[in-house]
């Protein structure tokens, strides 16, 4: 049983550790694109957590909600952007600078 | 040091560090990522912190709450995305503030008589 | 990203001083609007400052929560978990948004009818259809995609399956009309996105009445059940059950429809779209300023 | 049996801490979807994990849900997310 708990603990810490770096790095990333890719990982994990924090409930709502519409929404305005952006936007399957 | 210790310090960390960045990044897409961010700490921290009789099952009473503050702010964000989207489009630039060496005066003030 | 250095990139002094459109391809500098070089983003000094002020901040507001969570006895979860069974519900979230706090739900409705109008009417030139020609002129889901509407024929009945599931178990599992709605949403979103579906905008009457369904159903409700036990959204003994279920269903449908708007009546119209002009000449959707046209404030009247 | 099932949740986040560095370093716009998605199906192999390990069903409905949502991300992606050749004013729909 205190197996159950110490596991449980590793992987409550782990969760909880990347919704921090997550929230970090996506708000310090300077990318918009990753920025929002980010924020999808962020919103999957967050689903995660609310399961382990008993709220079966709420996981469900963040799921589709959280993760998906606003990830919808989110990279709907990056394609606004990017045609705005137009000329000096890089070929989609270039790399980076 | 519960689980439920672990998530309250993890919306707290959150939290912050989004209000951080609400307040010092200038570009508007991250502040509504932030918002958003802020949100999601909050809610983090009303599921996690109560006392509890039974640790593996939360009150009801803040999931509602919760399930009622993530539609709303998915309603929110999209509010939020159009308003900035249309300032950017307006001023070409994704910032609010207007520098005034190097930007024009603000293009939107002299709407058209309808 | 807080350091001095890193914070200004090639490109501070490079945005055309017109401040409008980048003008030229850079490539040493992608346009600010995807990429932000933290030029405006105030001095470091300062954002140190405020990150060292806030360190505090974090420490005391976890000492206060943990404090608070360990002062707080857990009555209303009790009180709720007693006075369950008369909610005609078993699953205690679902009884606490329709039953017990059926107002909040009601005005979460209302708030959400509120945002597809605000959003609808921050980008008025899409008066008829969310999406541009070119979408829909394609084909639909068959012509020459094969992959995606493959895709779609497995994902969005599964997703109405699904959504018809949640909103039936929601009285008695954790799932509900939010969960089922939004992935509705998700569904609609899709449909949209893959150019299958033309959508209408939030000025679209069905849209109207569909979205205004829920926050009705509520309203109608309420009064409705006042003769039989005097208070607004007070449920009579053993209708209770039904009830909750004929809103969760129209809250469903409303919740997916506003989503979907939501989704539709923000994204643009990436083009100049002569159309829409000729629609709405002040309305000045995105799509205008997205075009090439120098002078996209055109003050004069057509 | 249980503390193993939980080990292994364990192990699939530890792989989504993997799949981050991804995210972050990118470095075209493909990997980061894709390494988006990783936290998706991972998410759905967790999620059947902890529904065994816990012996509920929600948990399975959740995953369900996951699955689905990976599509409408996926889609959107390829059909917002890509953005044409440079200088192309038109509409990217009907590519």
């Amino acid at each position: 049983m205190t197996d159950v708990v110490t596991t449980g603990l590793l992987l409550d810490g782990l969760i909880a550790l990347l919704l921090a770096g997550l929230a970090f790095r996506l708000l310090r990333t300077r990318d918009l694109f990753e920025a929002i890719m980010l924020f999808v990982a962020y919103g999957l994990t967050l689903a995660l957590a609310w399961i382990r924090v008993g709220a079966p409930d709420i996981a469900l709502a963040e799921a589709a909600l959280g993760a998906g519409v606003t990830g919808a929404l989110f990279l709907n305005a990056w394609h606004r952007l990017a045609v705005r952006a137009g000329s000096d936007d890089r070929l989609p399957m270039e790399a980076d600078p | 040091m519960t689980s439920l210790d672990l998530y309250v310090w993890a919306g707290v960390v959150v939290f912050l560090l989004a209000l951080h960045a609400v307040v010092t990044r200038a570009h508007l897409l991250w502040k509504v990522l932030a918002i958003n961010l802020m949100g999601t700490g909050v809610f983090l921290i009303l599921l996690a912190a109560p006392a509890r009789r039974d640790p593996m099952v939360a009150d009801p009473l803040p999931q509602g709450m919760v399930l009622t503050g993530i539609v709303v702010a998915v309603a929110a964000t999209a509010l939020a995305l159009g308003m900035a989207l249309r300032v950017m489009a307006r001023t070409g630039s994704p910032f609010l503030t207007v520098d005034p060496e190097t930007e024009e005066p603000d293009p939107d003030a002299p709407e058209p008589p309808r | 990203m807080m350091g001095p250095s890193s914070s200004h990139g090639p490109g501070v002094s490079s945005p055309s001083p017109s401040g409008d459109a980048p003008t030229g391809p850079d490539a040493s500098s992608p346009s600010p609007l995807l990429r932000d070089h933290g030029e405006r983003d105030g001095p470091p000094l300062l954002r140190w400052l405020l990150g060292l002020f806030l360190v505090p901040v974090g420490i005391l507001l976890a000492l206060g929560l943990k404090g608070a969570a360990g002062s707080r006895d857990p009555r209303i979860p009790d009180l709720i978990a007693k006075h369950l069974p008369e909610t005609g519900v078993s699953n205690p979230v679902t009884g606490v948004l329709l039953n017990f706090r059926g107002y909040d739900t009601l005005l979460e409705i209302a708030v959400l009818v509120a945002a597809m109008v605000a959003v609808w009417s921050l980008d008025r030139g899409q008066r008829h259809f969310g999406l541009p020609a070119s979408a829909s002129a394609s084909g639909g889901a068959g012509g020459g995609r094969p992959f995606l509407s493959a895709i779609l024929r497995l994902a969005v009945p599964t997703a109405f399956l699904t959504a018809v599931y949640l909103t039936w178990m929601g009285s008695s599992e954790p799932a509900g009309a939010f969960q089922a709605g939004a992935l509705l949403a998700g569904a609609g979103v899709l449909l949209s996105v893959a150019g299958v579906l033309r959508p209408l905008t939030a000025a679209a009457l069905p849209v109207r009445i569909v979205a205004a369904g829920g926050v009705a159903g509520f309203v109608v409700t309420g009064i409705a059940v006042l003769p039989f036990t005097g208070a607004f959204l007070a449920y009579p003994e053993g209708w209770a059950y039904p009830l909750i279920l004929g809103l969760e269903a129209a809250l469903a449908v409303a919740v997916a429809v506003i989503l979907v708007e939501l989704f539709v009546d923000v994204p643009s119209i990436p083009a100049h779209d002569a159309a829409l002009d000729a629609v709405d000449p002040y309305g000045d959707p995105l799509g205008r300023a997205l075009a090439p046209d120098p002078s996209p404030a055109d003050p004069e009247a057509p | 049996m249980t503390a193993f099932l939980v080990g292994v949740a364990f192990f699939l986040v530890a792989n989504l801490a993997g799949g981050l560095v991804r995210v972050i370093r990118g470095p075209t716009q493909a990997d980061r979807v894709i390494a988006a998605q990783l936290f998706g199906t991972t998410g759905v192999a967790i999620l059947l994990v902890l529904s065994v390990a816990a012996d509920s069903r929600p948990l399975m409905d959740t995953a369900l849900i996951f699955a689905l949502l990976a599509v409408v991300m996926t889609v959107v992606f390829v059909k917002r997310g890509w953005v044409r050749a440079p200088g192309t004013p038109t509409a990217p729909e009907d590519a």
